[in-house]
C-alpha cells in the first residue's frame, strides 16, 4: 500500500508562496493527509506558470482560474473546487464614502485587462457610474505603497492588502462597501484524466477541503488552532500568524469562502464574469459547464 | 583609503552608510525603511529559524553552482571569442540577443527545458553572471600582445597550453574584473531565479516579507545578500590586487 | 546566419509546442506585422523611448564618468563603490516599492529603474579598467606635458575603452530590459502595456512580438555601439589572433 | 680575397643545408614585405641578415619559425617542409616577448616548461642560462623591474635554454652594452663551433655581422629579396681588439656599407 | 691630445649649463640604481651616457625628465630646480611608448596636441617629421602594423616635433639600420649646431658616442656614479667613412672600451 500511495503522491502547484490566505488550504491538506493523502507542493511565481505546469503534466493539481487556458489550449483541464471568491475591496481616502462617490474620479488598478480592471468595469456597469482616469500599478503592495505615499486616492485591493493598509494607516484610508461577487478568484483544477485515475485521492482531498470550509464558517479560529506548527504556514513569522484569526474572521464574514465548494453556482458566475472580462470567448448561454468543471468529486463529497 | 596614516579596511565606508541608514530609519520617514539596528535585531532572530537556514543553504547552493558554471563556461568562451574571428562572429549575435532579452521572455522555455527546481535557478544565476565574464574576457584577449602568443607557439605550445598559459594570464586582470561584477550580479540573479518560476529559498522569504510588509525581516534578508555580495567582491578585488603588479605593465 | 538558427530554433520550439504560452516565430512575426501596420507599436515606443533614452543617456555618461572617478580616486572608491555593489546586487523588485514611494509612479521612477539596471555594471567595469592603464603610456603623456585631465581623456580612456565598452554593452542592454521592466512593474505604458495587456488576454504572439521588437532594437543599438567603438578607437581593434 | 660572393646558388649539398627558404612572398594588406625571396642557411653556420629597417627581416624569421604563413613559397628545415613551429627552432624576439606575470626564472624556463621538463630540472637549467647572461640575483624579479637590456637578456636565455638546433635571433643584442655584446658573440660562436648549431641572426651592425658571420645576406628594401650574399673570411680567430684595425676587415665593412647605401639613397 | 678628462668638475660657468644633476640617489625596493650621481650637461652640446646594461641610464633620464622622483639630490634645468616634466624637455623612450589606438600621425602629433596646437597645424608639423624619419606613406598605419625600427622612428619623430630645448634620447637608434642611424646622427648634429639644442643621449655604441658627442659620461655598474667624463675632440668635421680608419678615433674608442671593460670584468 505504501508504494501505491507514494506513486500517487499528489503534486500541487500553488500560484503564490504560502501565506495567511493559504492557511485554510493547508489545514485541509493536513486533514486529508490524516486520511491517507500523500502530497507535495511547489509555489510558482504566478498563476500562468502554475497552469502551465499542470498542462505540461509536471504537476497534478493547480491553483488558479485557468479559464482562458482551458478554452485556448483545449487541454482536458477542469476545475474541481472553488477555493475563494473574487473579493476585492475598493480602498479610498476618507474623501469618499461610497462607490458612487468615485464617479469621474481617477482610480489606480493592477493592469489593463487584469482582474481589478474587470472589477472596475463591473462596478461601472452595476452602479451606472463612470470612473475617471485609470492608472495602472501592478502588484498590490506597490499600490499600497503608492496610496500611503499619497500618489493616488482610490484603488482596488485584495483582502489581505486591504487589511494591511488599514492597519498601517487606518486613519487615512477605509474600504468602501462593495456588492457580492460569486465568481472564483482561486480554484483547484487538474487534468480530468488524471483526476479520474486518482479519484480516491481527489475525493479525500475535496472532502477535507469541504469539511475545513464548513468548520471554518462556524469557527474561523480553527484555522489557527489546526495549523501544523512545522508546516509551511506554521513557519511563518509570528507577526503573520498572529493575524490569522482576524483574517479568517473577516474573510468568513465577508463571504470569501463558499461552504459548498462553489460548484455549479460558481461555474455560472465564473463564465459570466470571465467572458465579461474578456478572458473567455462566448456568453454564459453558449458556454458549457462540462468544458470547465468536473463536478464528480465535489458531488461525492457533498453527500 | 588612508586616514591619518592608518589604512582603513576596504569596506569600512559601509559603517558610514549604515549610520546614515540608522538615521533615516530613526526619523521614521517611512515604514518602508526601518532603522538599521532594528534590522540587525531581526536578523539575529531570523538566522536562528529553520526556515532561514534552509533558505540560506538552498540559495547558497544554487548561487555557488551558478557562479561556478558561469566562470567555467564564461572564461573559456570569452577567450575563444576574443581569439577566433569565426567563433566570435558565430557567438556574438547570440550574446547580444541574450543580454537584451528580458528574462520573462525566456520563462516558458526555461521551465520546459529545466523544470521549476534548482536547475532553473542555477541557469538564471548563470544568465546574470556569465555575460560580463564573457565580454570582459573577450575584450581582454583582443588586447593581448601578439608577441606573447607567437612566443608560446614558437616554443611548441599547443592551442590548449597556450590557452591556459598565455591567454588566460595575459587577460587575467580583465577576466577578474568581469568575474567580480558577474558574481555581484549573480547575487541578484539567484533571487530572481528563485522568484522566476517556482518560489523557494530567499526568494520565497522576500516575497513573503514584502507581501506582508515585514520590512525589518525584508531588509534583514537583503542585508544577508549584500553581505554576501560585499564579501565576494572584496575577495575578488583581493585577487585583482594580486595581479595588479603586471596589469599596468603589459 | 546566426539569426536564421535562432529563429528556426524559436519556430521549432513554438511548434512542438514547448508551452501553450509560447507562440511560434511566424505567429509572432505576424502579430508584429499587425501591431506595426495599425501603428500601435509606434505609439507604444513613443512612450517607452522616453525613460529608455533618458535613462541610457544618463547611465552612459554618468556611469562612465563616475566609473572613471571611482577608478582613479581611492577616496571616492572607498565611499561610493558600495553603493554600486548594492545597486548591482539588489533585486530590482525589492527596490521598486522604495522608488514608487520616493519618486511616484511617473517618468522619474522609470528613468531610475533604467539607471539602476544599466549603471552599476558600467561604473564597476569602467573603474576596474581604468586601474589597468599601462604606466609607460601615462609616463609618456606626462613627459609631453599632459595635465591630469588630458591624461584621462587621451590615455586612460582610450586604453580602457575595450573594457569600458564591454560594460556599456551589458549596461545598455540591461537598460532596455529596465525600460520594459519599469513598464511592467511601475505602470504599464508603452511596450510594457502591450506586453501586460496581451498577456492578460492570452494573446501570446503579440506579447512575444513586443518583446522581440525590443530585443531587436537593443541588438541594433549594440551594433551601433560597436561601430562607435571601432570608429573612436580604431587602432585598439587589432583583430583576432586567429587571423 | 676575403669575400666570396655567390648569387643565391646552393653552396653545399642539401644535406648540409639546415634551413632552405624558397620563393617566399608575403603581403600584409597593402604592404608587400617579401617578394620571391630564396635563401639557404648552411648547417652549423651563422648567417646574418642585414637590411634596412622595415624591409622584412622579422617577417622572414617568423616565417622560418612557422609563426607566419607566407603567401607563397616553402621553407624546409632539415629537409622537411615546415608547416608550423617545431622543437628544432628557437626564437629570440625583437620585442623580447616576456610574460609580465612571470618572474625571470619562470620566463627563462618557459620553453622547457612547454616541453614538459620537471620543475626542478628546468629551473636548474634556467639558472645556468640566467647566470650566463649575467642576471644572477634577478631570478625572482619581474620583467617590469628590469632595464631594457636585462629584459633582452632574459629572452635570449630562454631561447638558448631549449637547446634547439636552429636559432632565430632577431636583433638579440640591440639593447645590451658593448661588453655584454662581445661576450654573447663569443658564446654564440662557441655554440656554432662546438655544437654545430645553425644561427640566423638579424643585426643592424655591419661590424658585428662581419665579425660573427659565416655568411651575410644583404636584403633589399621592401619588397625584400636577397641582393647579395657575402661570405667573409673568418675573423673569428683574431682577437676582437685587433680586428678593428685590420684592413681586410675594414674593407669588407666598407664594401657592405657601400652596397647597403647604394640602394637606400 | 684628443681626450680631455675631468673629474666631474663644472666645465663652464653655470649660465652655460643646460642641465645640472646633483647628488642624485635612487633606490627601487632592494635595487640601488643610482648613488650620489652628479653630472653637468652643457648647453648646446651632446652628452652621451655610456654604461653597462642595467646600470641606471634610463633611471637617470627619467629623473631628469621629471618622471621619476630621486630619493635624494636635485636636478636643475636652465638654472631652475625641476619638480616635474616641463616644455623644455622631450623624451624618446627606450620602449617607444606608442599609443596602440592611435595611428602614426596622431602618435607623432601627440606632443603638439597636448600643447594645444590646432589639428591642421600639428599634422603639418608631424607630416614633416614623419618624412624626416622616413615613414612617409605610413601615416595612417597603427603601431602594430610597423616593424620594430619603424616604431622607434615614430617615437623619435614625436620627440623632435615638440621642438624642446633639451632632448633626452634613450637608445634612440638601437633598432634602426646603419644607414638610417647615420642619417639621424647627422640630423642631431645639425640640431646641435644650428639650433644649439642640448642632447642627452644613451647609447651602447662606443663608436657612435665618440663620433657624435661633445662629452661622454661613463657610468659605473649599479649603483651607478659617473666614473669619468671624456670630451673627444670633434670628429664631426671628418667624413663618417674616413674616421673609421682614423687612428686618433680608434684610440679613443679603445680607451673607452678599456675603461668600460676594466670594471665589468
Ligand atoms: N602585422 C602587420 N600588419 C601590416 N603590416 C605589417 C605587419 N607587420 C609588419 N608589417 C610591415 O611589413 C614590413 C616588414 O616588417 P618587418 O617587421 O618584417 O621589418 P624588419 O625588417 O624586421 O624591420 P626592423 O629592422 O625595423 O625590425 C614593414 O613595412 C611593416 O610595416
Ligand atoms: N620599476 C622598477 N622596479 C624595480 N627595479 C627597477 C625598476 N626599474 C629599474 N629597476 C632596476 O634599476 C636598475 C637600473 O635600471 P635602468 O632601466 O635605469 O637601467 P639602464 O641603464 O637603462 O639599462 P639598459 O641599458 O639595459 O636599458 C636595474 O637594475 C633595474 O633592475
Ligand atoms: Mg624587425
Ligand atoms: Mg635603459
Amino acid at each position: 500500500a505504501s508504494t501505491a500511495a507514494q506513486a500517487a503522491t499528489i503534486k500541487i502547484a500553488l500560484a503564490e508562496t504560502p501565506s495567511d490566505e493559504l492557511a485554510a488550504f493547508f489545514v485541509a491538506l493536513d486533514r486529508a493527509k490524516a486520511n491517507g493523502l500523500d502530497y507535495e507542493w511547489t509555489a510558482f511565481a504566478d498563476e500562468e506558470l502554475a497552469i502551465q505546469s499542470v498542462l505540461g503534466g509536471q504537476m497534478d493539481i493547480g491553483f488558479g482560474t485557468p479559464y482562458a487556458a482551458m478554452q485556448r489550449s483545449k487541454a482536458p483541464i477542469r476545475i474541481i473546487y472553488q477555493l475563494s471568491k473574487l473579493k476585492f475591496f475598493p480602498v479610498t481616502t476618507m474623501k469618499y464614502n461610497d462607490l458612487k462617490d468615485l464617479d469621474g474620479e481617477p482610480i489606480m488598478l493592477h493592469s489593463r485587462g487584469g482582474g481589478t480592471d474587470s472589477i472596475a468595469n463591473v462596478i461601472e456597469s452595476k452602479l451606472g457610474i463612470k470612473l475617471g482616469e485609470r492608472s495602472y500599478v501592478p502588484g498590490s503592495q506597490n499600490r499600497v505603497v503608492a496610496m500611503i505615499a499619497g500618489q493616488a486616492e482610490a484603488t482596488i485591493l485584495d483582502l489581505s492588502n486591504k487589511n494591511k493598509i488599514i492597519a498601517q494607516a487606518g486613519d487615512k484610508f477605509h474600504a468602501l462597501p462593495m456588492f457580492d461577487v460569486d465568481a472564483s478568484d482561486e480554484a483547484l483544477f487538474g487534468n480530468v484524466d488524471w483526476i479520474k485515475d486518482n479519484s480516491d485521492q481527489v475525493d479525500i482531498f475535496v472532502k477535507a477541503l469541504l469539511s475545513v470550509y464548513r468548520d471554518m464558517a462556524k469557527d474561523p479560529t480553527i484555522i489557527r488552532r489546526e495549523t501544523n506548527p512545522d508546516g509551511p504556514i506554521g513557519q511563518l513569522p509570528p507577526e503573520v500568524l498572529a493575524e490569522l484569526d482576524g483574517f479568517y474572521a473577516d474573510a468568513v464574514a465577508g463571504g470569501l469562502y463558499d461552504t459548498n465548494g462553489g460548484g455549479r453556482k460558481a461555474a455560472k458566475a465564473d463564465m459570466e464574469w470571465y467572458s465579461g472580462a474578456g478572458q473567455l470567448d462566448g456568453t454564459v448561454d453558449t458556454l458549457n459547464i462540462e468544458d470547465f468543471w468536473y463536478l464528480a468529486p465535489l458531488d461525492a463529497a457533498m453527500q | 583609503m588612508f586616514i591619518l596614516g592608518y589604512k582603513l579596511p576596504a569596506m569600512s565606508s559601509l559603517i558610514l552608510w549604515a549610520l546614515l541608514w540608522e538615521a533615516i530609519g530613526r526619523l521614521e520617514l517611512t515604514f518602508f525603511v526601518p532603522a538599521f539596528s532594528t534590522v540587525i535585531m531581526t536578523l539575529i532572530e531570523l538566522v536562528q529559524t529553520k526556515v532561514f537556514q534552509k533558505a540560506l543553504s538552498e540559495t547558497a547552493y544554487a548561487f555557488s553552482v551558478g557562479i561556478g558554471a558561469s566562470v567555467l563556461i564564461g572564461i573559456p568562451t570569452g577567450i575563444l571569442m576574443g581569439k577566433s574571428r569565426l567563433l566570435d562572429e558565430m557567438l556574438l549575435p547570440w550574446v547580444n540577443i541574450f543580454i537584451s532579452a528580458p528574462l520573462t521572455a525566456l520563462v516558458p522555455v526555461l521551465m520546459v527545458l529545466f523544470g521549476f527546481g534548482t536547475k532553473t535557478i542555477i541557469i538564471t544565476t548563470a544568465l546574470f553572471a556569465i555575460w560580463i565574464i564573457i565580454l570582459n574576457a573577450r575584450a581582454g584577449v583582443m588586447q593581448i600582445n601578439r608577441s606573447l602568443v607567437e612566443m608560446a607557439r614558437s616554443f611548441g605550445a599547443g592551442p590548449f597550453t597556450a590557452f591556459y598559459k598565455i591567454y588566460f594570464w595575459a587577460a587575467l586582470p580583465e577576466i577578474l574584473g568581469g568575474v567580480r561584477i558577474g558574481v555581484i550580479r549573480a547575487v541578484k540573479g539567484v533571487i530572481i531565479g528563485q522568484l522566476l518560476v517556482s518560489i523557494v529559498g530567499f526568494g520565497a522569504l522576500f516575497e513573503l516579507y514584502s507581501s506582508n510588509f515585514l520590512m525589518a525581516h525584508f531588509w534583514a534578508v537583503l542585508l544577508v545578500l549584500f553581505t554576501l555580495a560585499f564579501a565576494i567582491a572584496e575577495f575578488l578585488s583581493f585577487l585583482e590586487r594580486k595581479v595588479a603588479f603586471y596589469a599596468t605593465k603589459r | 546566419m546566426s539569426a536564421v538558427i535562432v529563429f528556426s530554433a524559436w519556430e521549432i520550439a513554438g511548434r512542438v509546442p514547448i508551452s501553450y504560452s509560447f507562440p511560434t516565430f511566424l505567429e509572432s512575426m505576424a502579430a508584429l506585422a499587425v501591431i506595426t501596420l495599425d501603428g500601435s507599436i509606434f505609439v507604444a515606443y513613443a512612450e517607452t523611448l522616453k525613460p529608455l533614452v533618458t535613462g541610457i543617456a544618463i547611465s552612459g555618461v554618468l556611469g562612465v564618468g563616475i566609473g572613471l572617478w571611482v577608478g582613479l580616486s581611492e577616496k571616492f572608491e572607498w565611499l561610493f563603490a558600495p553603493i554600486f555593489i548594492v545597486m548591482q546586487a539588489a533585486p530590482l523588485a525589492a527596490l521598486i516599492p522604495l522608488l514608487v514611494m520616493i519618486y511616484g509612479i511617473g517618468l522619474t521612477s522609470k528613468v531610475f529603474v533604467v539607471c539602476i539596471m544599466a549603471m552599476p555594471v558600467i561604473v564597476l567595469n569602467t573603474a576596474s579598467a581604468v586601474r589597468n592603464t599601462p604606466v609607460s603610456l601615462k609616463e609618456m603623456a606626462r613627459s609631453f606635458l599632459a595635465n591630469d585631465h588630458e591624461v584621462l581623456l587621451k590615455v586612460i580612456i582610450p586604453a580602457a575603452s575595450p573594457i569600458i565598452f564591454s560594460g556599456l554593452r551589458l549596461g545598455v542592454s540591461a537598460g532596455f530590459i529596465g525600460a520594459i521592466l519599469s513598464e511592467l512593474k511601475i505602470t504599464p505604458t508603452g511596450v510594457g502595456d502591450i506586453i501586460t495587456f496581451s498577456r492578460s488576454i492570452a494573446d501570446y504572439p503579440t506579447m512575444y512580438a513586443a518583446i522581440f521588437s525590443i530585443i531587436l532594437l537593443a541588438v541594433l543599438f549594440l551594433n551601433l555601439l560597436e561601430k562607435l567603438e571601432n570608429y573612436l578607437f580604431e587602432g585598439n581593434n587589432r583583430g583576432y589572433i586567429s587571423d | 680575397m676575403a669575400i666570396s660572393q655567390t648569387s643565391a646558388q646552393p653552396l653545399a649539398s642539401t644535406a648540409d643545408i639546415a634551413v632552405s627558404v624558397r620563393n617566399i612572398s608575403k603581403k600584409y594588406n597593402q604592404t608587400e614585405a617579401l617578394r620571391n625571396l630564396s635563401l639557404d642557411f648552411p648547417k652549423g653556420e651563422l648567417t646574418s641578415l642585414l637590411g634596412p629597417s622595415g624591409c622584412g627581416k622579422t617577417t622572414l624569421l617568423k616565417i622560418i619559425a612557422g609563426l607566419l604563413d607566407a603567401n607563397s613559397g616553402t621553407v624546409q628545415v632539415g629537409g622537411q617542409t615546415i608547416s608550423g613551429p617545431g622543437p628544432d627552432r628557437a626564437f629570440v624576439f625583437q620585442d623580447f616577448a616576456l610574460m609580465p606575470w612571470a618572474n625571470v626564472i619562470r620566463n627563462v624556463a618557459f620553453g622547457l616548461e612547454l616541453r614538459g621538463i620537471a620543475k626542478s630540472e628546468r629551473e636548474a637549467i634556467a639558472e645556468k642560462y640566467i647566470a650566463s647572461v649575467g642576471l644572477t640575483g634577478f631570478e625572482k624579479s619581474f620583467p617590469h623591474e628590469l632595464s631594457g637590456g636585462m629584459r633582452q637578456r632574459v629572452g635570449l636565455a630562454r631561447a638558448l635554454s631549449v637547446n634547439a638546433q636552429v636559432l632565430l635571433l632577431d636583433e638579440p643584442f640591440s639593447a645590451v652594452d658593448e661588453q655584454t655584446r662581445r661576450k654573447f658573440q663569443e658564446d654564440l660562436l662557441a655554440l656554432v663551433q662546438n655544437e654545430s648549431k645553425t644561427f640566423i641572426f638579424v643585426t643592424h651592425s655591419i661590424e658585428e655581422a662581419v665579425y660573427v658571420s659565416d655568411q651575410i645576406a644583404i636584403l633589399l628594401p621592401r619588397p625584400s629579396r636577397v641582393s647579395e650574399i657575402i661570405r667573409p673570411s673568418s675573423f673569428r680567430g683574431k682577437s676582437v681588439d685587433n680586428i678593428r684595425r685590420d684592413p681586410e676587415y675594414l674593407d669588407i665593412v666598407d664594401q657592405i656599407w657601400a652596397s647597403l647605401r647604394s640602394y637606400v639613397e
